[in-house]
């Protein structure tokens, strides 16, 4: 386990080393100077090469590279050349409802797919199964922007349940701000729930077609106490990887969403941060992703160990 | 009251009768052993007891467990059923335990369900299950997983878990065929002793007479989803009213003809010196490799023209191994490997293509051998790729001809796909592609493990045929001793990755000296021994 | 509701120092309720006093006294006075200045601290519009002690003090309790940041936002304006927006190709398509609201026939231009429909849409562009046509020549004079084909009062603005 | 697939027997056949404006209505389809033939160091978040649909990477490679003539759902202004000129949005039909 523990952690380092030269490189590559465009039109010129001066953006391309890591090495992120605010500060306020937003959305899809994928699983080709797999067929097919129009079209605009989006700050009180993240995080849960739901069956079924289910009903077990005791542990490894991969996804995917929800989240500031060239906010929170993503993965591996102890001790 | 009775069972799956009229009969304390060739219905018949039916099965006639009548119970009194008063152990060590949970859990499962015991209670009866089937505290605490057991061990956990409760009927599915014979041996003379002690009635489920023979008090013999003959078990071999069953017997102990005993050559086809083979073995930590593991060490023997070499020991001793670095596929630790006197393999290079063309491989798996793809023109001809003139058009299809009449199959067979064959008949592919370029020596690696006894007695006499004609050599690899028995001239002995013992096959069968082969000989079954032993 | 009010805004300003940055939604937030310069423009473009309780002018038009407000003082408690605005206008016109307007302060040749309410200033030349120049956002005044912060905690004199920003979210401000003028209504403003349009729509609608004055999708107001809850607000804004041409790229070095491309404009097709109705075609780069105005648009009216004349006649044919679109819906949407009414006359353009910061780059400094629409909001800003190296390049002599005329003119008859040559002149030249001007669509609960109907400059002043019983 | 008639007549009667294959066939290639009859036909000309007939509710004439420009939406949908689909399947197509050959290439070299660089590229890939880095290679390169299919690509090789080298390592293992080696075949060589066809089948479900997800990205970047540009049309941003319209003139949204919705829907029915077709358990053989 400890030999697996370093191995990781070593290729994890790797990883963000290579992560941040690509991003470093893409982002260079960009045209557009952060400097001109936040003059504007009728700048003046030496107005524009004095920001520049101030900004850092004369230097060279490898002392700009190492400058910036050896910030991130010290939780430094730099400073945002729009906003003028240190990039960590600009991070912590979007994490505030990037985070929760995403663990809401997993909670929400975790909380339909898990019942919807056993009871699928467990009654299969019946009228049951059949309408949870078309109606995840369709949650897969329908483009989750467009499915959030439609949400604030009804719940919104006509029946004014929920308002039509942004986030008044958990300073307004734990439900009022969940209230105001519910709307988007359906938005984000349906098609993730629709994913897992046929995931979590699919595996589900593999594993009742599995010897050892013979086994256990072979002991005495019905049906379902088969099902709970010993079927759903094992069919949990491939879920396991997709809630990793999903987590991941919402934490920065939600862009779309937080558009049409103008909230302030993480995918909104570097989608903003792009346009404005404010380049050192992109690779700032874009590394930042990867390292989530990375640390992620490697927290689905433990809890892979955790479910199936055939992965504790011989690993590849 | 007997422990099991069936009577005019009937059982369709998706409409396709698997079985027709099954009688059967079992008292308790009395062993009944169920044989049949592959896909007669046996394990059709166990899981109607289970009522464990795959989705789509319906089944009529009569079953009653111990008096009570299955048709009349509802799935509750099933479940209460199964596991208190029937047990059953499957034919698949490896699947049948749930890998995620411990063997201390699996076996008390058992107990909780049915008995409402507390936790505490229900371990205590599963430490005393376990220690009874032979795996004591020590060395198999409650919390082991099963995937660090060995395959006799987990069979013998899913034996714990299913006598747990001390049920009237015990059902076997081939409980021993996934083992090798030492252990075998051990789990076999474990439910004999069950049966004695605890007075229940065993359904053994085997295709191998030896086993039954020298188990079952009486015995039925199943082909295509009926009862042909049951009887007490000494009877129904002494009489073999049935011609299945003489069939069936004539097979399995059958030995194939062999022609001329070959002369050593001056230079063997194969020379085998101290080949070392080790397998990487993952690392410790970061800093720290392991040593590597030695699968082949210091193996050293040669084959001769005509000549019949059989490998036995048990699962794991490197047989495959040894295999592989004798065909070249992995580069050697150690020694050399020369083929008619030319180094085919030492450490590093790979062999040249005209030398490989002179040895070719059959292997166990008649199913996973073939690329499903490719029709068997393509199939077989694959080889030729050695040859630097390849033949082409008529001459292609003459060749393709004659290997395919030479292992007894036609040439309009060389236009089907691999699915469109029995096993029988893939084998015969297999070996059909090993002959077309006219090797001198074939590698054949548990070549007739997977075959059903009467196809298995085709195949032996076919390669026994051929070696005679052609003058072939073999290195016949299986764990299964009475098949080596048959078919090879001199015999090795391998165990832990070292050639143990070698020298003629009837000699070492006869007088073993080591003491490893002494235990294999002594654990093969044999059905002349065991229907020789006096009746009791 | 109550004593507050929340406002939304389509762009979030990137920080919120007028004096340090070019975006328009900096004054937007700021200008007129956090900072305030020496005179300010009134809702109906007008220059008013604002620090500066009176001004004199000398005779020659070079020296300007400014008589100050006293007991002014800036939200961190420190005094306003001359230094302080010594200090502003010789930092934003400084050697180090970030001031994208630097130009403004370009003909002051000194400021002079006469007493604390008295400050001087001596411009090297004339300029008639300096009064109007003072009055931009990028001049307003700084105190030296809090002028570095302004971008992230603005400090100023205004009537409300800045209490907080949530990045990508909202400003809030609060009312300054001991500012020096009227005492506004409103006890808190909100600016809420909602850049997606049908976001936009949704918040007004759902009740999240109390107006929206720079509303940014004119095909929603029909709706806005059926339902009574709402007022729906159109005003004129300083928008020319115009079909850029790349004056120095081949053909369109050519005025009669320039020429054919503005015949080939249907404006009122792209008020309606584009703007649903909402825009006043212009055939000249000046504001139509402005009483200088000149209404050339027959000039170049959509004439079809006459465009394929003037191709023919310049012999051009198969034309493929690129058209190089930047964010606005005004810029996307008219340009799908200028390529197609270009199509009618038999010219290829090929739409690129393009990112501010890219349009920045490809077509306002490289040059890289044939055709591009832009709306120029600045407030007179026809002297762009005067600068050699704008990204239309036209830079012409004589239109330089009326430019500097007009700056030495003081005279207001004069000066109308040279701005209608000046307007003349670029039309008849066809530098760009000119399309509207840009509409203010504003929406507002219907009970809040007193928000700007035009914006003769990008704020929301909201000094005014009350909730109506 | 296999090639053999005797297969090839029970497979398509196989495929003709399963409900949700056919339903996905019929409505992807629905789609299919609308993008390949709009080179030939529309009912109007899709690019061509008239602002005075804008936000026409579906009728006779204009069966699905026309947009804010006047546009036969109908018209735009068709040749909406061929851009979407086109994008998606040439980004589907560079995620095969480069992460295929990666894959498989890693497979032949399980272990080595190749293999391992080859495994972290993809994660590396993987850990980026999608949507960002298609509008970071957006920005760099401009939007259009060229730009849209190489962000969406980049994304597929690493799937097809692991599905092929996963797939590919349990193929090496089996006996029928290991007579292929005897025969003296190179990795390559058994890579292609032996591994290559095994995994088609899998390839081909995966290239199905990777085509649908391609589809919803395709929408998703031009929803965000960095897919086709106009005046060609495409789904995404029909949807995305649509939303502000969308309580004025629902049409512009629901048809475009029920465009997607079936085509992707159709596409995903079609992979997990092809998935039980393919199945072996399903299929002739051993149980
Ligand atoms: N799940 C199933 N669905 C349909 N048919 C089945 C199924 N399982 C078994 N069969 C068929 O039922 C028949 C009897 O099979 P059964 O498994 O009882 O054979 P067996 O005697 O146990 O053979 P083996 O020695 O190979 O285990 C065979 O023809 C087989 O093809
Ligand atoms: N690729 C491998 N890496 C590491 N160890 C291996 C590998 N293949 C086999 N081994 C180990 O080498 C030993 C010999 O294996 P081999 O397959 O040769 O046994 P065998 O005698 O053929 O057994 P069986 O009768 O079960 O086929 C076993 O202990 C096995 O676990
Ligand atoms: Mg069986
Ligand atoms: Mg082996």
């Amino acid at each position: 386990m400890t030999a697996y523990l370093l191995r990781r952690l070593l290729s994890l380092w790797l990883s963000l080393v290579a992560a941040s030269l690509v991003i470093f490189l893409v982002m260079e590559a960009v045209p557009g100077d952060p400097a001109s465009f936040m003059m504007g039109i009728n700048a003046d010129p030496q107005a524009v090469a004095a920001l520049r001066l101030q900004l850092g953006l004369d230097e060279s391309l490898p002392l700009r590279y190492l400058g910036w890591v050896a910030g991130l090495l010290q939780g430094d992120f730099g400073v945002s050349y729009t906003y003028r605010v240190p990039v960590s500060e600009l991070i912590a306020e979007r994490v505030m409802i990037s985070l929760p937003l995403t663990l809401y959305a997993l909670a929400l899809s975790t909380l339909i797919a898990f019942p919807a994928g056993i009871l699928a699983a467990s009654r299969r080709n019946s009228a049951a199964d059949l309408s949870v797999m078309g109606a995840t067929q369709l949650g897969v097919a329908i483009p989750n922007f467009w499915f959030a129009m439609i949400l604030v079209l009804i719940f919104a605009i006509n029946l004014r349940w929920f308002s039509a989006g942004g986030f008044p700050g958990w300073d307004a009180g734990f439900w009022t701000a969940i209230k105001a993240l519910t709307l988007p995080a359906i938005a984000l849960a349906l098609p993730q729930a629709s994913i897992l739901a046929r995931v979590m069956r699919s595996s589900l079924i593999d594993t009742l077609d599995e010897d050892f289910m013979r086994t256990a009903r072979a002991k005495g077990l019905s049906r379902s106490q088969a099902l709970w005791r010993h079927a759903l542990r094992n069919a949990l490894i491939p879920v396991l990887t997709i809630l990793g991969l999903q987590f991941s996804f919402l934490l920065a995917g939600g862009i779309i969403i937080e558009n049409v929800f103008y909230l302030p989240g993480l995918g909104r500031l570097v989608f903003q941060a792009i346009t404005q060239r404010d380049l050192i906010v992109v690779r700032s929170v874009v590394i930042l992703l990867v390292f989530a993503v990375i640390v992620v993965t490697f927290l689905v591996d433990l809890a892979y160990a955790a479910a199936d102890p055939r992965l504790r001790r011989h690993r590849r | 009251m007997s422990a099991l009775s069936i009577s005019n069972l009937k059982v369709e799956i998706h409409g396709n009768t698997v079985l027709h009229d099954i009688d059967l009969r079992l008292e308790p304390g009395q062993i009944l052993g169920v044989v049949g060739e592959s896909g007669s219905g046996k394990s059709m018949t166990a899981l109607s007891v289970m009522q464990l039916l795959p989705r789509g099965s319906r089944w009529s006639g009569s079953i009653t467990v111990g008096g009570a009548d299955l048709a009349t119970m509802d799935e509750a009194a099933l479940c209460r059923m199964r596991g208190r008063d029937v047990g059953m152990i499957f034919q698949e060590p490896m699947t049948a335990l749930n890998p995620v949970k411990t063997i201390g859990d699996q076996v008390a499962e058992t107990v909780r369900v049915h008995t409402g015991a507390s936790r505490r209670e229900a371990y205590a009866v599963a430490r005393a299950m376990l220690d009874r089937v032979g795996l004591p505290e020590a060395q198999f605490p409650l919390d082991r997983y099963p995937h660090d057991l060995s395959g006799g061990q987990r069979q013998r956990v899913v034996i714990a878990q299913a006598i747990a409760l001390r049920p009237k009927l015990l059902i076997a599915d081939e409980p021993t065929t996934a083992l090798d014979v030492t252990t075998q041996a051990q789990i076999l003379e474990l439910l004999k002793q069950l049966v004695r002690e605890e007075g229940m009635g065993l359904m053994l489920i085997t295709h191998d007479l030896a086993v039954v023979a020298g188990l079952a008090d009486t015995i039925a013999i199943l082909k295509d989803g009926a009862v042909v003959e049951a009887g007490a078990t000494r009877e129904i071999f002494r009489e073999m009213r049935h011609p299945y069953t003489r069939a069936l017997f004539s097979a399995s102990a059958h030995v194939p003809d062999r022609g001329r005993k070959p002369e050593p050559s001056v230079t063997p086809v194969l020379s085998v010196a101290q080949v070392v083979r080790d397998y990487q073995q993952p690392r410790r930590n970061l800093f720290v490799r392991r040593p590597p593991f030695r699968a082949v060490d210091s193996v050293a023997f040669d084959i001769h023209h005509g000549e019949n070499v059989g490998l036995v020991g048990e699962s794991g001793c490197g047989k495959s191994t040894l295999a592989r670095a004798i065909l070249a596929l992995d580069a050697l630790q150690g020694g050399e490997i020369r083929l008619n006197g030319h180094v085919v393999s030492s450490a590093g290079e790979g062999p040249h293509p005209e030398l490989r063309a002179r040895m070719q491989v059959v292997f166990q798996d008649p199913y996973g051998s073939f690329n499903p793809r490719h029709r068997v023109r393509r199939l077989v001809t694959e080889p030729f790729h050695l040859l630097k003139v390849r033949p082409q058009g008529a001459e292609l299809d003459r060749r393709v001809d004659r290997a395919l009449s030479e292992v007894g199959l036609s040439s309009s067979d060389a236009d089907k796909y691999i699915h469109e064959f029995s096993g029988g008949q893939r084998q015969r592919i297999a070996i059909a592609r090993a002959l077309i370029i006219e090797p001198a020596l074939i590698v054949l690696d548990e070549a007739v493990s997977a075959l059903d006894v009467s196809i298995r007695a085709q195949i032996l006499d076919l390669l026994a045929e051929l070696s005679d004609r052609l003058d072939l050599s073999y290195l016949f690899i299986s764990h299964d001793l009475s098949v080596v028995r048959a078919i090879t001239d001199r015999v090795l002995v391998m165990k832990d990755g070292r050639i143990v013992e070698q020298g003629e096959t009837e000699t070492i069968f006869r007088n073993p000296q080591h003491p490893y082969t002494r235990r294999l000989v002594a654990a093969t079954p044999s059905l002349e021994a065991a229907l020789a032993r006096p009746e009791g | 509701a109550g004593m507050d009010a929340t406002i939304g805004m389509q762009l979030e300003p990137p920080n919120l120092d007028p004096t340090g940055g070019a975006a328009a939604a900096i004054d937007e937030v700021v200008y007129a309720n956090v900072f305030e310069g020496l005179t300010r423009f009134g809702p109906d473009g007008a220059i008013l006093p604002a620090l500066a309780e009176s001004w004199e002018i000398s005779e020659d038009g070079l020296t300007y006294t400014f008589k100050l407000h006293s007991g002014v003082t800036f939200h961190d408690g420190s005094g306003f006075d001359a230094e302080d605005v010594k200090f502003s206008l010789d930092r934003a016109r400084g050697d180090e200045s970030t001031n994208a307007q630097k130009a403004l302060f370009a003909d002051i040749a000194s400021v002079d601290v006469v007493d604390p309410t008295t400050v001087k200033i001596t411009l090297s030349k004339p300029n008639g519009s300096f009064l109007f120049n003072l009055a931009w956002g990028d001049a307003v005044i700084v105190a030296p002690e809090s002028a570095d912060g302004n971008a992230a905690n603005p400090v100023g004199t205004g009537p409300f003090k800045f209490a907080e920003w949530v990045k990508g979210d909202r400003v809030d401000l609060e009312r300054y309790p001991d500012y020096w003028g009227a005492a506004v209504k409103l006890d808190h403003v909100t600016f809420k940041f909602i850049s997606d349009p049908t976001a936009a729509f949704a918040a007004m609608m759902a009740g999240d936002l109390d107006a929206f004055p720079g509303y940014p999708a004119p095909e929603n107001l029909v709706q806005f304006e059926a339902d009574p809850r709402f007022s729906v607000i159109i005003g004129s804004s300083e928008g020319e927006t115009i079909l850029g041409m790349n004056n120095k790229k081949p053909p369109l070095d050519n005025i009669l190709v320039r020429q054919a491309i503005a015949h080939a404009i249907d404006r009122q097709a792209i008020i309606d398509g584009a703007m649903f109705g909402y825009g006043t075609p212009i055939g000249t780069h000046f504001a139509p609201h402005n009483p200088a105005y000149v209404d050339l648009t027959a000039q170049s009216a959509y004439d079809p026939e006459q465009s394929k004349a003037l191709l023919a006649e310049a012999g051009v044919s198969d034309l493929t231009l690129s058209l190089k679109l930047p964010p606005p819906s005004y810029a996307r949407r008219g340009g799908e429909i200028i390529a197609a009414q270009l199509r009618e006359v038999g010219i290829t353009a090929e739409i690129t849409n393009v990112e501010w910061a890219q349009w920045l780059d490809d077509v306002f400094k490289a040059k890289n562009f044939d055709l591009t629409i832009v709306s120029h909001t600045e407030p007179m800003d026809i002297d762009i046509y005067g600068r050699d190296d704008y990204y239309f390049q036209y830079g012409d002599p004589d239109f330089k020549a009326i430019m500097a005329d007009l700056d030495q003119a003081t005279d207001p008859a004069k000066r109308t004079e040279l701005m209608q040559a000046a307007q003349t002149k670029i039309a008849d030249d066809y530098v760009n084909a000119y399309l509207f001007q840009l509409a203010r669509t504003g929406v507002a609960d219907a009970k809040l009062k007193g928000l700007w109907l035009n914006s003769p400059t990008q704020a929301n002043d909201m000094t005014g603005v009350h909730w109506e019983e | 697939m296999s090639t053999g008639t005797s297969t090839n007549r029970s497979f398509i009667q196989m495929a003709l027997g399963h409900r949700a294959f056919v339903i996905g066939v019929v409505l992807s290639g629905f789609f299919i056949l609308l993008a390949l009859l709009s080179f030939v036909w529309t009912p109007f000309d899709p690019t061509k404006l008239s602002i005075a007939t804008k936000l026409r509710t579906p009728s006779l004439e204009h069966w699905f209505g026309t947009d804010h420009f006047g546009r036969d939406i109908f018209s735009m949908i068709m040749v909406g389809a061929r851009v979407s689909i086109a994008v998606a399947f040439v980004a589907v197509g560079i995620g095969i033939s480069l992460g295929v050959p990666l894959g498989l290439y890693a497979a032949a070299r399980r272990g080595s160091l190749v293999d391992e660089i080859i495994m972290r590229g993809n994660d590396l890939v993987f850990a980026f978040p999608s949507l960002l880095l298609a509008i970071m290679i957006t920005a760099v390169f401009g939007p259009g649909a060229i730009n849209a299919i190489i962000a969406i690509g980049i994304f597929n090789v690493p799937v097809f990477a692991r599905l092929a080298r996963g797939a590919a390592l349990s193929l090496w293992t089996r006996d029928f490679i290991l007579a292929a080696r005897v025969a003296g075949k190179n990795k390559a060589r058994i890579s292609a003539e032996h591994i290559l066809p095994n995994i088609a089948n899998l390839l081909i479900v995966q290239g199905t759902i990777q085509f649908s997800l391609a589809i919803l990205a395709e929408a998703a970047l031009a929803y965000v202004g960095l897919g086709a540009q106009p005046p060609l049309p495409s789904w995404g941003r029909m949807l995305a000129d649509a939303q502000t319209l969308i309580s004025l003139a629902p049409h512009m949204a629901l048809f475009p949005g029920f465009a997607i919705i079936i085509t992707v829907l159709g596409l995903n029915l079609m992979g997990d039909g092809l998935r039980d077709l393919f199945d072996p358990r399903l299929r002739h053989g051993r149980g």
